[in-house]
């Protein structure tokens, strides 16, 4: 089992094949392995998003993705899990989330899987705040992530965090 | 004793810092502790607590020495 | 979307980056990417297993397959969609079904990427002969699938179908 | 009219053959058909059957030209 968080671009499937190459001892001995990749788009609810900034939480993030693949290592038969995440500066296109689970049988790796991923998103702490192009910003412009018109924090339930916020 | 309080996110900047140590009498809960740093601000709602790297509710008692943070909803993935 | 029956030994993570490359146009577009492996393992039922023959209906399979991603299709959003078979000799380790599924949100990604894996799995004509190596039997050796004690059909209700035939 | 019949996988194996022709009268049905071409072999449980690529049942009534293919249970994946 293979947490990591990645502060810079990550290949997620040179991180699969690197992985398989150091657990050559499951050869063999898995028979499926379901993956989910997340990728981020260049475009979110209509506007044109030219990048993000991915904040965690060092310490708490990698242990609620710990506990959350704990508990599907409880539920299903699982041989090896990866999982790797992105903070920082992300760019259209650049993967964010990567989730591998090896088994011996394919619903085990499905579930396990999809339930590392949904218990991850849901309780794991990152933020994003995406930078935007829309017609009436003028900033937006990749590389910069200093405050200014054109940012929108992104949060669970989908609303600006501070637009809820009443004080 | 001594806590110290973090800020992430939209709620960090939002109140402007990242994090702050609090003076706080023992027995004290995670809600007064709030109060006590930032008296002049409600507690926003939607905002999520952990204490030691775990969710916890607001109504928890704080120890000398936790660490306490303040978050938005999060949006892993 | 492409359908690819392998008669030779594939890698599943270079058909992936193939196709990706090959796709460019969807970069930006989708944000999440589920994909299954299904891998040859060396033992199945408890006995050893030291290989396998995969037999296919040439035409047909492609068909069934064709038929399980169209319905998918139907019924989430998708924008693009790979699925690899191995037929012929396998061994163990070596990979039999890649299936990977690229949409704009992960439900979509997780929910197809399962729908053409079990679909496939119960529809397309595909049927597997082990060689298997146990105490009493002597054949078995690597490479052959000449009718030999130590071989089994094995079917879709885990039956060996001749077992089951009385004629 | 000529219908060509396939045998895949152990079913192959068993009957010894892996495709026919046979000559039929129209209007005749697969489970006729099997009869014509494997007379002494009562048509085997949990094999399934295709024509022209696609699943069918056995009251099925083929034509000139048709293609039937006689499998067991299939392993995908």
């Amino acid at each position: 089992m293979l947490i990591k968080i990645a502060e810079q671009p990550f290949d997620p499937l040179r991180e699969l094949q690197d992985y398989q190459d150091r657990n050559a001892g499951m050869s063999g001995k898995y028979g499926a392995t379901s993956i989910f990749i997340g990728t981020m788009r260049d475009f979110n609810d209509g506007d044109v998003v030219s990048g993000m900034l991915l904040e965690y939480y060092p310490g708490m993030t990698e242990k609620c993705i710990a506990e959350a693949v704990g508990e599907a290592q409880e539920r299903w038969s699982i041989l090896e899990c990866l999982v790797v995440h992105r903070v920082g500066e992300v760019y259209p296109n650049q993967p964010i989330v990567l989730v591998s689970v090896w088994t011996g049988h394919r619903g085990d790796a499905f579930d396990a899987c999809r339930f590392i991923m949904e218990t991850l998103k849901s309780t794991a702490p990152f933020w994003k705040k995406e930078i935007i192009d829309s017609n009436n910003v003028e900033g937006g412009e990749k590389g910069s992530f200093e405050p200014m018109r054109g940012e929108r924090w992104v949060t669970g339930n989908s609303n600006g965090y501070a637009r809820n916020n009443n004080g | 004793m001594q806590i110290k309080l973090r800020y992430f996110a939209s709620l960090r900047e939002y109140i402007g810092r990242s994090e702050q140590i609090i003076e706080a009498d023992s027995g004290v809960t995670i809600r007064e502790l709030w109060a006590l740093a930032n008296p002049d601000l409600m507690f926003p709602s939607n905002t999520l607590v952990a204490m030691n790297l775990e969710y916890v509710a607001l109504a928890e008692v704080v120890h000398e020495g936790d660490e306490i943070a303040f978050f938005p909803p999060v949006t892993g993935g």
